[in-house]
């Protein structure tokens, strides 16, 4: 079951994060997200087998394939997620909000 | 045959490296993306006269077996789609000539790599690469939606980038259970798997949800009118036709193979359609620019799509799929006639708009058709649509289905007469009376075209329903496609 | 094995206690600070792994990891900003 | 040629010389740092000290704080280029003048290990 | 067999330091304190870890990547143990009540109010 | 009888007659540019030589038979675009022509002068050529299409480019037929679903077939339709309304053919739904309550158009009362009646038209003696209005004798046909009385406008034929009867109708004439008395005030259902997903039968340490205001998470995501540089509530899914394969990196191709003036020196890591992704120990790498095609020098520089604006 929890914090955080102002919140929250599904992805593989994966391997061979879906699905995330950041940079230039808020949610 | 799948997909990311590697020489940059967009509609073009004889042309890429590569095929759907797309892109292209919305030294690469990614989901066999596809679509959108938007993008480009990154998170995580529960994530090996395996219907739920999130569809829908009207018209009409079409094809394709059109799930799919119908139309009374109710038409019109995959039958999806063509067209000619009216008024806040009927007669033609088309009335495509429409449904004897539908019309009539009635009739206002510019070929021309293609599609609908035909045969009945995809 | 099984549920305290300070701060340089050591605990944690779980390819990781680990300290450092939380 | 060679060898002998030194002093103000924080109390003196330095490049200087920030009890808070002048935060530095001469001891072995054998100016890993 | 010893006391030495910068993270008063103990014992700990590693997985290429490895660490935690050190200073973070002196600027460095106009 | 050879000819003319008029159309204005408003002319005789062609066919449709001809529209659904001629349809578009030629000989001298009028005369043949196709089709489909065509064109008719007072009105002409024509669609798709065929000629043929239950609402849709657009009450009121077009389009449209449309649809489907009681009741009852109605507003307007247009109104009605009656004889009487209201409404609009112009008004208060100054005029208007009023010796007269004589004849209900000839007789009073006061009107009283001529012939010309042919027509209806007769039992097959006559005798008919012309007349001289009474009838349809208000309310109801989307912040759009996450999890868990067990040994010891470590690391991160602490914590997540995965087995992503969480720590540094580093307030506590709530319940969710669908089952098909194969196909020791270059090298391309997308994004966002401005001197100090000792010995380390974990990528943990993050932590660091830019590093940029990578891994991919080999599979590519090189390992390249190209552009552009704090010389504070 801890794979299933794993899942299950990651997602709640991450929800929290999303739902909560301010865009670095939302950007660690898509972080966490994703996180989640990397972990959600590794257990669809079947989480009993946890030898890294290796030619002609045994019965405790993981599965490749999510793993490779996995470091596919990060880097996508990492372009995003620099990708958000810009936004949240753009954001934070464009001046008349207070000093406080470099996140400018709803006000 | 086969080799040509890779075209849609290659073709325009390669003119993407060469506008990439050519920065400045305009005229050369737009000859790369026009030529790269009209290579794409040729193959569609073949492909779709191909996939209508009932071949299902394929690709393994990298030459793999079957059960590992992932494989490219085309049926009569994805080579429509690919072609309707195409041309939308064409459109837009030329129309960014016109608004200059292409000297931006990003927007040519952007909408390439963003047109590949649509095509490439067209053709795409395997539920990854389809989420990696849609990916390579959306990334660009977010860009073009920040380069191209005018005051507010900020907000907007916020809720959008987080939707579909919300989207794109559950359908990443809805392919993952799908591998979980299946093994595997190849749309052939998944035929009819949620029938056989509940927990594969939950899985693909997921992976629906997605869809629906990235498609509008109501209760999932303000995204897209919040966000799409900050982009410059031509960005919105080239979204328009590429990006929650998208959405709506997987949510056909997958509905289709995947659930085999399971009846059990009519009642939530017509329900969600008709939802869609009826609160996209009536929001898009309620706003006031030309971008936001085209906008909010997006998610009523996809709402008439969404009944026809909804009722499954060889009529209904035939209209679907009808519709989904003849709508992409016409909306991204509404769309181009907002950017003409942008390009010569600085603005398209109906409250700041009048008399563009007299001062742009040809302006006034291309909306005037193409808005009569939305609403469906004779003797343009629209009206076809709204007929095959209408006709499925009473086929399976839902009359209020078949009321909604045609209310909906007259309400989307309407909010067409309201943006008539004040943009092109009422006066001229002071301040566009010594800012007029007069628009130019390149920026009167596609929605022209664009409208004379929903003009056309009336009196000579009887092809594209062919297609329409054989596309719905072939979701009905998708062991031919699953057959050549599988290999089996 | 039994010891390293100890050693990694010790370096897990460890990385709570890294957690606790984390959180609690009370200075952003102190968070910072925290983060900085918690990276030598993963590494440490890795390298155990490696003997553990008996692949030598780990210590790769544990390369990698000494090589770029500061790069994360120093950008963090950049953060730190003078007001108290 | 042998020159050459003859130089770089005593110069890698230095610096080993000079890392076993460093070695050990790193072992006891560890073991320092680490008494004090096992044992219950805190005999702590910390102070924020002022060093000039001899360092003349900043490559040296940079080495130097290495070495500093290396050392559990003395940690390199900033230095300046003109004079050259280093801050250390210091666990026990109740006495200043002890504390300095303590960095500077470093320093000079430092500087002794890595600058070239015969003078000049210039060492292998070049100006700053 | 000796092996296996001189690597597990090493282990247990660099648990212990990693442990014991730990607790310095709680009990040191200051941030400067704290860093004193943890960016060198943690780093130390970490080393001594490596080399146990080296010992129980004995092959030209795990001692090649352990001792390049161990090699990095020293040249890099003091890299970012510096760094952190400046900006904590420079960023004003308190020092503990029982510092002596403080010969670089007083608790407000001349710094703070600088970066406060830009 | 004709032979096929002689009817498909014959059904060539439909075409050329129907495609002339669009012609026409296309040719209107070449022929405005050439001839101005004097384009008419043309036009007209374009109008008569159709109708010309399709009277030739006239010997074709007494011998019984229709001309037809066909073109295949939706093969698919059977569906033809079939044009069909019967005796019914030539009445109908000789109406439509004719009348049409003569309003198009008139419009030239009714315009004016300075200008082309190009539109209307498009619009004008466009839309007689749509009323031409709609009494032709001989397929729902079509007729349904040209009906709709004919709104629309009215539409832009009244519309008139958008004049102020035109507007209100052409939006509601167009929403209230538009609506009557969703109707008409709703019964095209019953009837062609429940007969299978959408052949108006197939269907009408052979009306037993239709169901009940769809020809009640086929009916009853049919009906809708038709009195919307024949502006029956209740929907009357868009017709005067209309009023505002030009002369020329009331005449047309309102007279003779948008409003005849109506009266053709019912004829037509008389055949189908005719002789059922509630069809004939219905029609009888709407028409003569119209009629009445009608007739009534039109006695109270002063305006002359107003009153024809009411007139219209109320001539409707009786129309559509006497299709009700359905004998042979009342069809008759419509078909005759309808010709008769055609010819006398246009010639009375064209010459109201004429007194419009001339006088300078159409006030029947303001005009006066007339008649001295225009005899021709008046005398031509006052043989209209005898016309209009039913007086012998005009075509009125015999129509409405007809209509008496139908009306009697209704028998469903005993009485109730004299009680409809009653009211009949009561409407047609009504209209007596108020022809006698436009007569009066114009005749009587002095001449008051002092230049007051009659007008040039040319002007006159068009109005007098069809006066005369008005009037002329009466005594020689017989001319017309063959082809009336005709065209009755086309509309219904049922025997044969009566010779029409001038004198039928005396019938009750003439006594019910009589009666009319006594008691209008009296209604007539007593309007002193009878004007208050009409003034107290509301003149418009309970409709017109709330169709408006409606309408206001559908906007309000929108601007509703579109707040929504107005929202700024994107919680809220975010939140609706969620749940439908959670909603859908909630009904799998209720209906998801029993599962395969879960595999036992999926869970070890060691992870719950790492659960713990994440449980707390997470608390920490979401209460933490502290931005640094977010940021930090995110990090420590993505190292826990790396142990999870080495635990798990898979090294490549614990590797990758601990230089991800690097990377990222170094990029937020530069998009958060110089900002407070605190987070905004977490919000009000009813948002924090529902927050935790859906974030429990989301995390709740997910936790169930993935325990429901994961861990379930034994090794995939695919991953065994994998396993099994892999290596051996490839040669490649490290199966997950295998997948990446080879298997799915396409996944990887796409992902590669989306760092290359952000990248563009980064470098298309920075204005380069602004980065340029900000570096020199924030910069020039900030080199540390510590900093720039650990680049220069570090950087090189990095770069050769990178290039053995780029070769050996295949073998062992590697890979190009991986070693071009370790090479971007390498130009990170650059960045951080030298901000104007690093040596050699520095000089990175990420729009060279970016191209070269992609136009890489494109070329490496489609090298396979030269040797016919599929895009992406592994060749070997001939390189001079080196021998030859796979194809794979360029592929693999190129996604290594667009990775570095994202790096290098963020690392750049990120930081491109002026930053806070930024690290200078710290200098010593004088004490
Ligand atoms: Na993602
Ligand atoms: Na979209």
């Amino acid at each position: 079951m801890s794979g299933p929890l794993i899942v299950g914090v990651l997602v709640a955080a991450g929800v929290f994060l999303l739902l909560r102002p301010g865009q670095l919140r939302l950007v660690l929250g898509f972080v966490l997200l994703g996180h989640a599904v990397n972990v959600l992805l590794l257990a669809a593989g079947g989480l009993h087998r946890r030898e890294p994966p290796a030619d002609g391997g045994g019965s405790e061979s993981a599965d490749p394939l999510p793993q490779a879906f996995i470091l596919t699905a990060i880097v996508i995330t990492f372009g995003i997620t620099v990708y958000l950041l810009r936004l949240l940079r753009r954001a934070s230039r464009r001046g008349s909000r207070p000093p406080e808020t470099w996140d400018g949610g709803p006000r | 045959m086969s080799v040509l799948l890779i075209v849609p997909l290659v073709g325009p990311l390669l003119a993407a490296a060469v506008l990439l590697a050519l920065p400045g020489r305009l005229v050369l940059r737009r000859v790369v993306a026009l030529l790269a967009t009209a290579a794409v509609i040729a193959v569609g073009v073949v492909l779709l006269l191909a996939t209508c004889d009932g071949e299902v042309p394929v690709l393994r890429v990298g030459d793999w077996p079957p059960v590992v590569a992932i494989t490219l095929a085309a049926d009569p759907l994805s080579a429509l789609l690919v072609t309707v797309s195409a041309t939308v892109v064409l459109a837009c292209l030329v129309a960014a000539a016109g608004t200059g919305d292409d000297r931006r030294q990003a927007f040519l690469p952007l909408t390439m790599v963003l047109s590949a990614g649509a095509y490439g989901a067209y053709l795409t066999t395997d539920l990854f690469n389809l989420f990696v596809l849609v990916e390579v679509m959306l990334v660009p959108s977010y860009v073009l939606l920040a380069l191209s938007g005018g005051p507010g993008r900020a907000g907007a480009g916020r809720v959008y980038v987080a939707t579909s990154l919300l989207g794109s998170t559950i359908l990443l995580a809805g392919v993952g259970l799908l591998y979980g529960v299946t093994g595997t994530v190849g749309l052939a090996d998944l035929a009819g798997m949620a029938r056989e395996v509940p927990a594969a219907a939950v899985a693909g739920g997921v992976v629906l949800l997605a869809f629906a999130l990235k498609g509008a569809l109501v209760p999932l829908h303000d995204w897209l009118p919040r966000a799409y009207p900050v982009a410059s018209p031509v960005v919105v009409a080239l979204f328009s036709g590429l990006l929650t079409k998208v959405g709506l094809y997987a949510i056909i394709r997958i509905y289709a193979v995947l659930y085999g059109g399971d009846p059990a799930y009519h009642p939530l799919l017509v329900a969600v359609a008709l939802a869609s119908m009826v609160i996209g139309v009536l929001g898009a009374i309620g706003v006031g620019s030309m971008r936001k109710v085209l906008a909010f038409h997006m998610v009523s019109q996809i709402g008439y799509v969404l009944l026809g995959l909804a009722l499954f039958t060889a009529a209904s999806l035939a209209a679907a799929i009808f519709y989904l063509a003849q709508y992409v067209l016409v909306k991204a000619a509404l769309f181009l006639c907002a950017a003409v009216v942008r390009a010569t008024r600085g603005t398209d806040r109906l409250s700041r708009l009048g008399g563009l009927a007299s001062s742009n007669p040809l302006l006034a033609l291309a909306f005037g058709v193409a808005a009569l088309s939305l609403a469906g009335l004779p003797p343009f495509g629209g009206f076809l649509a709204k007929f095959l429409v209408l006709r499925a449904a009473n086929e399976v004897g839902d009359w209020f289905v078949l009321m909604v539908a045609v209310l909906v019309s007259l309400v989307t009539l309407l909010s067409m007469l309201k943006i008539w009635g004040i943009a092109f009739w009422g006066e001229v206002p002071r301040a566009a009376r010594e800012r007029t510019a007069r628009p130019g070929l390149a920026l009167l021309g596609p929605p022209l075209a664009l409208g004379g293609c929903a003009l056309l599609l009336g009196p000579l609908g009887g092809p594209l329903l062919q297609v329409a035909d054989a596309a719905a045969a072939g979701l009905l009945e998708p062991a031919g496609y699953v057959r050549a995809v599988s290999g089996r | 094995m039994l010891l390293l099984d100890v050693v990694l549920v010790v370096l897990a305290l460890s990385m709570t206690v890294v957690l606790g300070r984390l959180i609690v701060g009370p200075t952003d340089a102190d968070r910072a600070a925290a983060l900085d050591h918690g990276f030598f605990v993963f590494l440490a944690a890795v390298a155990v792994l490696a003997v553990r779980l008996d692949t030598p390819g780990l210590l790769d990781l544990v390369l990698t990891g000494t090589l770029v680990s500061f790069l994360a300290t120093v950008a963090l450092a950049r953060l730190v900003h003078r007001r108290r939380p | 040629m042998s020159g050459v060679v003859w130089r770089a060898a005593v110069r890698a002998a230095r610096i080993a010389g000079f890392l076993a030194w460093f070695a050990g002093r790193l072992v006891q103000a560890n073991l320092v740092v680490a008494r004090e924080i096992v044992t219950p109390g805190l005999g702590l003196q910390p102070a924020v000290v002022r060093v000039p330095l001899c360092a003349r490049t900043d490559t040296e200087v940079a080495l130097l704080t290495l070495f500093v920030t290396l050392t559990p009890g003395t940690l390199a808070l900033a230095v300046r280029r003109d004079p050259r002048v280093m801050w250390v935060h210091g666990m026990y530095a109740a006495d200043a003048t002890a504390f300095r001469r303590a960095v500077a001891e470093l320093e000079g072995r430092l500087l002794a290990a890595v600058r070239p054998v015969g003078g000049g100016r210039t060492g292998s890993e070049g100006g700053g | 067999m000796i092996r296996m010893l001189l690597a597990s006391v090493i282990l247990v030495i660099g648990v212990s330091l990693i442990v014991i910068s730990s607790l310095g993270l709680i009990r040191l008063p200051d941030v400067y304190n704290r860093m004193n103990a943890v960016a060198k014992s943690g780093s130390l700990g970490l080393i001594c870890v490596l080399l146990a590693v080296l010992l129980l997985l004995p092959s030209p290429r795990t001692v090649l990547v352990g001792l390049v490895a161990v090699g990095l660490q020293l040249v890099s935690a003091p890299v970012g143990g510096y760094a952190l050190a400046r900006a904590a200073y420079r960023a004003g973070s308190p020092l503990a009540e029982s510092t002596r002196y403080d010969e670089l600027g007083g608790r407000v460095p001349a710094v703070r109010r600088r970066a406060g106009r830009g | 009888m004709a032979t096929p050879a002689r009817l498909l000819r014959a059904g060539m003319i439909l075409a050329v007659v129907l495609g002339g008029q669009f012609l026409l159309a296309a040719a209107a204005p070449v022929l405005t540019w050439w001839w101005g408003r004097n384009a008419g002319y043309v036009l007209a005789v374009g109008y008569l030589t159709g109708a010309g062609l399709l009277i030739s066919q006239r010997p074709v449709l007494l011998a019984d038979q229709a001309v037809t001809i066909s073109w295949p529209w939706l093969p698919s659904l059977g569906v033809y675009a079939e044009l069909r001629m019967d005796a019914l349809s030539l009445i109908f578009a000789l109406l439509v022509l004719g009348v049409g030629a003569s309003v198009m000989a008139y419009c030239p001298r009714y315009l004016s002068p300075d200008s082309r009028h190009t539109r209307v005369y498009v619009t004008m043949t466009l839309f007689a050529g749509a009323m031409l196709g709609l009494v032709l089709a001989d397929d729902l489909l079509l007729l349904f299409a040209f009906w709709e065509l004919s709104s629309i064109l009215s539409f832009v008719l009244i519309g008139q480019d958008g004049r102020p007072q035109a507007r209100g009105p052409a939006i509601q002409a167009l929403v209230v037929t538009t609506t009557g024509g969703v109707a008409l669609l709703v019964a095209v798709v019953v009837l062609t679903a429940s007969l299978g065929t959408s052949d108006l000629h197939l269907i009408l043929a052979d009306p037993g077939r239709l169901a009940t239950g769809p020809a009640w609402a086929a009916g009853a849709l049919v009906i809708f339709a038709a009195v919307t657009k024949s502006a029956q009450v209740p929907f009357h009121f868009w017709l005067p309304g209309a009023m505002v077009a030009l002369t020329p389009v009331s005449a047309y449209l309102h007279a003779a053919t948008l409003v005849k449309a109506g009266i053709y649809l019912l004829m037509r489907f008389s055949a189908l739904f005719g002789g059922q009681w509630p069809w004939d009741l219905t029609l009888i009852g709407l028409g003569l309550l119209t009629a009445i109605v009608g007739a009534l507003l039109a006695l109270r307007q002063h305006d002359l158009k107003a009153l024809l247009a009411y007139s219209t109104v109320s001539q409707l009605g009786l129309l559509v009362s006497v299709i009700g009656v359905g004998t042979p004889a009342s069809d008759a009487a419509a078909i005759l009646y309808t010709i008769a209201h055609a010819l006398f409404k246009a010639t009375l609009f064209m010459l109201v038209g004429i007194i419009d112009r001339q006088a300078g008004s159409r006030d029947i208060r303001a005009l006066s003696g007339l008649w001295r100054a225009m005899p021709i005029t008046v005398t031509l208007t006052v043989l209209a209005a005898m016309s209009l009023a039913g007086l012998p010796p005009t075509i009125g007269f015999v129509g409405k004798e007809a209509i008496f004589e139908a009306l009697v004849t209704v028998d469903e209900v005993p009485w109730l046909g004299w009680i409809a000839a009653g009211l009949a007789v009561l409407a047609a009073t009504l209209t007596f009385a108020y022809a006698a006061r436009l007569v009066h009107g114009v005749l009587s009283g002095p001449t008051r406008q002092r230049e007051l001529y009659e007008p040039a012939w040319s002007f006159l010309a068009p109005a007098a034929v069809a006066a005369v042919l008005a009037t002329a027509l009466g005594p020689a209806v017989a001319f017309l009867s063959p082809m009336v007769e005709r065209a009755a039992s086309d509309a219904r097959p049922q025997g044969q109708a009566p010779y029409l006559a001038f004198w039928h005798g005396f019938t009750p008919a003439l006594g019910l004439s009589v009666l009319t012309v006594l008691l209008g007349t009296l209604l007539f001289w007593y309007r002193r008395r009878t004007d208050p009474v009409l003034a107290a009838i509301p003149t418009t349809s309970p409709f017109t005030g709330h169709l408006e208000r409606w309408r206001r309310a559908l906007v309000r109801l929108g601007a509703v259902v579109a707040r929504p989307a107005q929202v700024t912040a994107p919680a809220p759009y975010l939140a609706r997903p969620l749940l439908a996450v959670v909603a859908l999890a909630a009904v799998a868990a209720l209906l998801l039968g029993p599962l395969p067990a879960r595999h036992p040994d999926a869970t070890r010891p060691g992870d719950w340490l790492v659960f713990g470590l994440l449980l707390v690391t997470l608390a920490g991160l979401v209460t933490t205001r502290s931005a640094l602490a977010a940021v930090a914590l995110t990090g420590a997540v993505g190292l826990i998470l790396a142990i999870w995965f080495l635990a798990t087995g898979a090294p490549d992503v614990a590797l990758t995501l601990m230089l991800v969480e690097v990377l990222t720590t170094v990029v937020v540094m530069l998009a958060l540089r110089g900002r407070p580093g605190r987070l905004v307030a977490p919000g009000r506590r009813v948002g924090i509530i529902a927050g935790i709530g859906l974030a429990v319940l989301a995390g709740v969710a997910a936790t169930a899914a993935t325990a429901a669908l994961t861990g379930r089952r034994d090794l995939s098909p695919v991953g065994a394969w994998y396993l099994r194969e892999a290596s051996s196909a490839t040669g490649g020791q490290n199966l997950v990196n295998t997948i990446l270059v080879d298997f799915r090298a396409l996944d990887t391309f796409g992902e590669a191709v989306v760092l290359a997308v952000v990248a563009v994004g980064l470098i298309g966002f920075a204005r380069p003036a602004e980065a340029v401005r900000h570096r020199p001197d924030a910069v020039r100090h900030a080199v540390d020196p510590v900093l720039e000792l650990a680049y220069r010995v570090l950087a090189p380390v990095m770069l050769a890591a990178s290039a053995v974990l780029f070769l050996r990528g295949h073998q062992e943990l590697g890979g190009g992704f991986i070693a071009a993050l370790l090479a971007g932590t390498a130009v990170g660091l650059g960045h951080l120990a030298h901000p104007a830019g690093a040596p050699l590093l520095g000089r990175l940029r990420g729009a060279p790498l970016l191209t070269v990578g992609l136009l890489l891994a494109l070329v490496a991919g489609m090298a396979p095609l030269a040797v016919g080999r599929a895009f992406l599979t592994p060749v070997k590519l001939p390189l001079p020098g080196v021998g030859s090189v796979s194809s794979a390992l360029l592929f693999d390249l190129g996604v290594y520089l667009m990775v570095l190209a994202l790096v290098v552009a963020a690392v750049r552009r990120l930081d491109s604006a002026p930053a806070g704090p930024a690290p200078g010389p710290v200098r010593e504070r004088d004490r």
